[in-house]
């Protein structure tokens, strides 16, 4: 299903219209001139970079447009080229993306579906962005996943942490780089029966919408299969601020692990409490209380301080990675704006090169023939036995081999675990990787129960 | 019974948190008739003094510490806070470690002299126009407000740890008999809770008991009245905004090291507060005060696992499910006065 | 038989006894005032006669029916209207529009969505409300806004407005205190108009012996919540019981 | 002509001709421009003007002449969309079923709301609308999409998958909102030299309801009911002793506002089949509020001004990035480039809040009567001026 011959009609008569100038005015359709929607023409393509800029996560969304501003800046052979050296793909050159020089728009998700959808439309309608990725939520990533693929441009999306984003709401047009929460479970559950062993009774405290749930879902199948037993599984509503309520009768309700399914400002509130109710300094059933937060990133740790020590977590990426990638990354990074990056500016800085790197190997901005480069490979990560095992296989940006599934658009790499560190150096030095899970580890069926329902569809180029 | 116990201290911890703001509002509304928005905007400032104080006292010199590195392999800027220097470490770390319960002191004079500012530069101006005006005129200075702090402190929250003495959590059901860990509580929490009913017993002494309150009070009651006696009511009534400013500014300071404060905490509080001085009943101070630790009971005993397994999703409308019933039963919300703010 | 029959009301607040068994009947065709010191319970009488207040006990009975429990817009289609004692009007409306408010009101069917003008043809509203500002001597005006008006025009408009209804009872609460004497005459003048063209019962209350003493057929003193005497004005001139109670004060 | 007033005429056809010029007039500056930036002439954002021009002439329909401020109405928007959005999925795609059902639905449910917070006036009445509002988006973004029972899709918002029944859908359709096989998608640009014009089917389509509906919203205005309805605002006191009965007249009010919003949410709905819960949060009903108030309390064109300067603000000022400032003030010399571009820098992108924080500020202290009051003293200085220029042509001549 390659379709890599584009028509070049529409740059004549687009051409051929600007030409005439003020002389006569050319009427047509979107439709009937372009091979795909938004095909770029001149000398530039546009990418939309739609992060949130306001709402309780702007900082995360700030992070994000660094990294794509670098990641834009490398592409077009400026700094010092950054992953782009390390990248196994050697198809780019730093000549922008096909010869054509990268520019970007910027949009504000406000971390609400509308919003993200209004903005990464105006970028699509208006602008001409012939990509869309960003984001800090799962919610965000599907609906915007969804219009791009109505609308027949690609996604590629940023931070976005539950199943569905891959699973029942996957799209054609849609990719996603970042980890999943089952892929969380499956990292974390050997690590914390290896920690804290195999009889262990948990306490879950789950923020009451989508990604809460299959966090939830995740966390709590990967560690009942090691033997431990959920004792209660309490919904807490998104807009809480305080959970003493909710922490209070964790002490006295058997348990002697909490696990905090929050993310972002209801982890920071969740954790602190936790901790302010004294519950890591308790015993319980002889045993040490100990309290787990699956999803961890350091932005939101440091709003956590203190409280995060000795926690354990799982992430996407962590800037003390030692492979040469990642400490290319943190260099570029660190030392254009100061400070290393967080894992949502890695994935989306990662998102961009895959996505230059594929059109730049399909010759085309075409989305069919972006999504046949970037996942209708037949390379498979060694060491995994399965019909799905296939897609595009590549390395060098900074999780080891990674492959791009043909069968979800889900990516499959090494998933950290890591531990709130106790005696930070820096403000920086918060987190440490106490292990390294092996892609095998994690890997799933797509037709898993948790990833089950709808499909990816046919890929959408917009004409 | 301890379960129980323990979810009236959380309902009397929230209900600290709301009645201390619906007290201010209602204190502005009272005496000035203006309903003010940016009420929860001060009451996130008053968070943001104890770490703007936070990051004064630690304002660090480097040095360079060529046994370790950075993250990018230069050897590690070490920062060493002045008053570590000055007052030597340990009494420099104290007063650091002691940064919050000093934020008190320093935020009094700042609410104060913005209260102030506000209702001389802004809320002045809008005494005679509509209720709607005041609401966006207020609406926007909040979001203003908030903006500025996201500029200088960003979106994330930023923690403001109590004293290092003061972390942690005792064992209150010991004290009064009960097994181990069955009522365990954090100490702020409990600081918390005794610090909300001092402010709110020394703004009713305050009103009660001084000349100065008798004239407000009088003031909220029948303003022209007072007016003909010829006594400024206007200045009082400024100040009794800069008070008000206080009372929410204190709140917001003490509230951080529960949860750490973020730019936006003001507006997640804003509209729970102006609920709870609903329910209490417009103009009513003790209304307002009855309204805030009933509503945080009842939302902390609708969160507990049974009362969500009874009635799924209970937790998350109990506060306004409560403001329907009250209100419907009992027009002008448990203590309200006639006529104020029904047309 | 009186169109207006009050009868043993009593009405308490808290511990204060504002109304003591009143019992008080007002005849058809005439014009009934209700004078008292201030604090004797006139207005808490009123309000009670319009549906603002219950009374503790007692029964009040207008044309044979009760008025009790009903609220104030029904009481209002029975056929009582009220003038308050600050004029009462729609401030952000012009004259015109006041004036076709209670118009539409009686036709009880204002539900329909044709602009002014085209109801205007089709319907005597807009005449009705026409001939009703000639009389009250305000149709050049008809065009401004209400709340732009001299208190005495607001009074007259007000009056207009109850009038338009064809009310059979008119209570007016103080209808000339806060006016000039120009205008209390003036306001006099138009009662006694009133009075004089229409098929009216007007009950007043009010505190000014002039107007009482000028309109008057019947008077009801009121002292503490009790009414003292009920007479003819000139029999209550030389009442001693009530220039102990009221007139002494004033004199 | 159709039963208004001579001005009301003047108005409608004003605002007929700016609605269907759209394109042109929100496409000022040529598309390469570094003006470009501040075009708003793309099919989205002129659906979106239009769609929350109509939910805040709706609400100003209550607010305005009734003076009940609600601060729930967001939640008729939301189940308008939701209503909606379950019309693709079940039967069709067809967007005429689906707003007409939207408006039913949330005529209903603003029927049931208004019947109980009409009960109380003022604040309380705020107050109880604001609680049934936030219930609802609480209820919508958790509780009523649980696997049992999703209703609503919580977080991601409800939308079409494709193995929903769509019973009357065929393969002939596309398979996007459409009416009768008009896709709302479509989009022709029309280019003219430098400059470029979009005419979006989906835009046409509000645009056309808008004026339906701001046609009604006058009549409504101008008539006895809308007479009553203000009557209501200036003096409910003496609205009781003229023997109305004014529950029915303000329900009535609730009621068709909340059509209004209904109809929005509907047709939000069938320009992105995608509902998502926070479109009946409390800032959601906020907004609204705002718009009003910001273009003219009780004002005809008020509310869509208002509507069309928010929605501007947080469309077209978030955008604006550091490297479109350097293009702006790129002719300057460097250091004044960096100067100019730190100045700005509070203010665009990330702060777009900000400048709309304070622009709330200046209007409501500049303009008491909103944007409305800020056309007519504008209207009143140009007539001024052009009176005085006339008598200063004459003077000489006497």
């Amino acid at each position: 299903m390659t379709k890599t011959t584009v028509t070049r009609r529409g740059v004549l008569r687009t051409g051929a219209a600007a030409g005439a100038g003020l002389a006569l005015p050319t009427i047509f359709t979107a439709s009937s001139a372009s091979a795909y929607m938004n095909e770029p023409t001149g000398a530039t393509v546009t990418l939309g970079f739609n992060v949130p800029q306001s709402g309780p996560y702007a900082d995360e969304g700030a992070d994000e447009l660094r990294a794509y501003q670098l990641a834009v800046e490398h592409l077009n052979g400026e700094g010092d080229g950054g992953m782009l050296n390390t990248f196994s793909s050697k198809a780019l050159q730093g000549n922008g993306i096909l010869d054509k020089k990268v520019q970007f728009v910027t949009g504000d998700t406000q971390t609400k579906s509308d919003a993200a959808r209004a903005s990464a439309k105006s970028m699509i309608e208006k602008d001409g962005a012939i990509m869309i990725t960003g984001g800090s939520s799962s919610g965000v990533a599907v609906a915007v996943q969804g219009l791009c693929q109505e609308a027949g441009v690609i996604f590629m999306a940023g931070l976005t942490h539950s199943n569905d984003t891959t699973g029942k709401d996957k799209k054609a047009n849609g990719f996603r780089h970042f980890f999943n929460a089952y892929m969380s479970g499956a990292a974390l559950a050997p690590v914390l029966a290896a920690q804290y062993g195999k009889d262990r009774k948990a306490y879950h405290l789950t923020a009451d919408y989508t990604w809460g749930w299959t966090q939830e879902e995740s966390i709590k199948a990967a560690t009942e299969a090691l033997g431990w037993e959920t004792v209660n599984t309490v919904k807490t509503p998104l807009a809480a601020t305080d959970f003493s309520s909710y922490i209070a009768p964790v002490l006295n309700s058997g348990a002697d692990v909490l696990i905090l399914n929050h993310y972002g400002g209801n982890m920071v509130n969740s954790l602190t409490n936790a901790v302010q109710f004294g519950l890591r300094d308790k015993m319980v059933n002889g045993k040490r209380f100990e309290i787990v937060v699956p999803l961890y990133s350091r932005l939101m740790a440091k709003g956590a301080g203190e409280n995060v020590k000795g926690i354990l977590g799982s992430t996407n990426w962590h800037w003390s990675l030692q492979d040469e990638a990642s400490k290319t990354f943190v260099k570029s990074f660190g030392t254009k704006y100061g400070f290393p990056p967080s894992q949502a500016a890695h994935t989306c800085y990662c998102q961009t090169l895959l996505y230059a790197d594929a059109v730049q190997r399909a010759g085309s901005f075409n989305p069919c023939a972006v999504e046949e480069a970037l996942t209708g490979g037949d390379s498979s990560l060694p060491g995994i036995s399965s019909e799905a095992n296939k897609g595009f296989l590549f390395d060098g940006l900074g999780n080891g081999q990674t492959l791009y599934r043909g069968a979800d658009h889900q990516c499959f790499k090494d998933v950290l675990v890591v531990r709130g560190k106790e005696n930070p150096t820096s403000e920086f030095d918060l987190l440490e990787v106490v292990q390294v899970t092996p892609a095998a580890q994690v890997w799933y069926e797509p037709d898993h129960p948790m990833f089950a329902g709808g499909s990816l569809g046919e890929c959408n180029p917009g004409a | 019974m301890d379960a129980f116990l323990l979810q009236i201290l959380n309902g009397l911890d929230k209900g600290s948190a709301y009645a201390l703001i619906a007290l201010g509002l209602t204190l502005i509304f009272g005496t000035l008739g203006v309903v003010n928005f940016a009420h929860g905007a001060l009451f996130m400032i008053g968070a943001f003094c104890a770490v703007t104080l936070e990051r004064l006292l630690t304002l660090s010199f480097e040095t360079i510490d060529p046994t370790k590195t950075d993250f990018l392999g230069n050897p590690l800027k070490v920062k060493t806070p002045y008053v570590e220097s000055w007052f030597g470490p340990e009494t420099g770390a104290a007063i650091i470690d002691w940064s919050v319960p000093l934020a008190l002191i320093f935020a009094i004079p700042v609410m104060l002299a913005i209260g102030y500012a506000m209702e001389r530069g802004l809320i002045k101006h809008f005494y005679k126009r509509p209720h709607a005006d005041q609401i966006l005129v207020t609406f926007g200075l909040a979001i203003v407000l908030q903006e500025v702090v996201k500029y200088f402190f960003g979106a994330n929250p930023i923690q403001t740890p109590p004293p290092e003495a003061l972390r942690g959590s005792v064992d209150l059901g010991q004290m009064i008999g009960f097994q181990a860990n069955a009522i365990i509580y954090p100490i702020w929490r409990l600081i918390y809770f005794f610090f909300a009913v001092a402010v709110i017993g020394g703004v009713f002494a305050f009103l009660q008991f001084t000349t100065f309150g008798m004239v407000v009070r009088a003031g909220m009651a029948d303003r022209e009245t007072v007016g003909l006696l010829g006594i400024n009511i206007d200045r009082r009534f400024t100040i009794m905004f800069g008070i008000a400013a206080a009372v929410a500014g204190l709140a917001g300071v003490m509230y951080g090291p529960l949860n750490p404060p973020n730019y936006h905490m003001g507006m997640d509080f804003l509209v729970l507060s102006f609920v709870v001085v609903v329910v209490g009943g417009m103009g009513s101070l003790p209304g307002a005060v009855l309204a805030g630790f009933l509503l945080g009971i009842l939302e902390s005993f609708a969160s507990t696992t049974w009362a969500t397994t009874t009635l799924p999703g209970i937790n998350q409308i109990i506060i306004y499910l409560v403001a329907i019933i009250i209100l419907l039963t009992r027009p002008r919300g448990l203590m309200g006065r006639k006529g104020v703010m029904e047309d | 038989m009186g169109i207006l029959e009050v009868k043993n009301v009593s009405k308490n607040f808290g511990g204060l006894k504002a109304l003591n068994n009143v019992t008080l009947d007002v005849r058809e065709n005439t014009v009934h005032a209700i004078i008292g010191p201030n604090g004797a319970g006139k207005s808490t009488l009123l309000n009670c006669l319009v549906g603002k207040l219950i009374p503790d006990t007692g029964s009040v009975m207008f044309d044979g029916q009760s008025v009790l429990g009903r609220k104030p817009f029904e009481i209002n289609q029975m056929g009582i209207s009220r003038v308050f004692q600050t004029p009462e009007i729609f401030g952000d409306l012009t004259v015109m529009e006041n004036m076709l408010i209670p118009i539409f009101a009686r036709r009880d069917g204002a539900f329909r969505m044709h602009a002014i003008e085209s109801v205007a043809h089709e319907s005597a509203v807009l005449e009705q409300a026409e001939k009703m500002l000639i009389d009250m001597k305000m149709i050049d005006k008809r065009h401004m806004h209400a709340a732009s008006m001299s208190r005495g025009d607001k009074r007259r408009l007000e009056i207009g407005m109850c009038l338009s209804q064809e009310p059979r009872l008119l209570l007016l609460d103080e209808p000339t205190a806060g006016m000039a004497r120009a205008d209390t005459n003036n306001t006099i003048d138009l009662l006694k108009q009133i009075k004089a063209e229409r098929d009216i019962t007007i009950a007043i209350i009010e505190h000014d012996m002039h107007v009482v003493f000028s309109l008057a057929d019947r008077i009801t003193v009121l002292a503490q919540g009790t009414p003292l005497v009920e007479d003819e004005p000139q029999n209550i001139r030389g009442n001693p019981k009530v220039r102990e109670a009221y007139l002494g004060e004033t004199a | 002509m159709l039963g208004l007033g001579k001005k009301d005429t003047t108005l409608l056809i004003v605002v007929a001709v700016l609605t269907l010029c759209a394109p042109f007039i929100l496409n000022p500056f040529p598309a390469g421009s570094a003006m470009a930036q501040f075009n708003a002439g793309y099919p989205d954002l002129m659906q979106r003007f239009v769609i929350f021009g109509i939910f805040a002439v709706g609400f100003n329909i209550l607010f305005g002449l009734t003076g009940y401020l609600s601060f729930g109405h967001a939640a008729f928007l939301g189940v308008g969309s939701y209503s909606a959005v379950w019309i693709f999925k079940l039967f069709t795609y067809n967007v005429l079923p689906a707003i007409a059902l939207s408006v039913v639905v949330a005529g209903l449910f603003s029927l049931l709301i208004g019947f109980v917070s009409l009960r109380r006036s003022g604040i309380y009445f705020s107050i109880l609308t604001l609680a049934f509002a936030q219930m609802s988006f609480a209820l919508a973004y958790s509780v009523l999409s649980n696997p049992k029972f999703n209703l609503t899709n919580g977080e991601t918002g409800l939308q079409v998958y494709t193995d929903d029944p769509q019973w009357f859908h065929s393969d002939r359709l596309p398979d996007l909102p459409h009416l009768f096989g008009l896709s709302m998608r479509a989009t022709h640009t029309m280019h003219m030299g430098d400059w470029s014009f979009s005419f979006n089917t989906g835009y046409y389509l509000c645009a056309v309801v808008m004026l339906l509906v701001f046609y009604l919203a006058i009549r409504i205005f101008r008539s006895p009911f809308g007479m009553m309805l203000r009557a209501v605002k200036s003096n409910q006191q003496r609205m009781n002793y003229t023997g109305l009965n004014t529950r029915p007249y303000t329900l009535a009010a609730f009621v068709i506002s909340g059509m209004y919003a209904g109809l929005a949410g509907g047709l939000m709905a069938a320009m992105d089949p995608l509902a998502g819960a926070e479109r009946m949060q409390w800032t959601a009903s906020g907004e609204v509020v705002l718009m009003t108030i910001l273009g003219g309390t009780g004002t005809l064109i008020g509310p869509v001004l208002g509507a069309g300067f928010i929605k501007y603000f947080e469309n077209i000022f978030s955008k604006i990035n550091d490297t479109v400032l350097h293009g702006w003030f790129g002719f300057l010399p460097d250091g004044l480039e960096d100067v100019m571009v730190f100045i700005v820098h509070p203010f665009i992108g990330k702060g777009w809040h900000l400048t709309l924080g304070l622009l709330f500020m200046l209007v409501v202290i500049f303009l008491p009567g909103g944007l409305v009051e800020g056309g007519q003293r504008l209207a009143r200085w140009i007539r001024g001026r052009r009176a005085e220029d006339s008598r200063r042509k004459t003077e000489p001549a006497e």
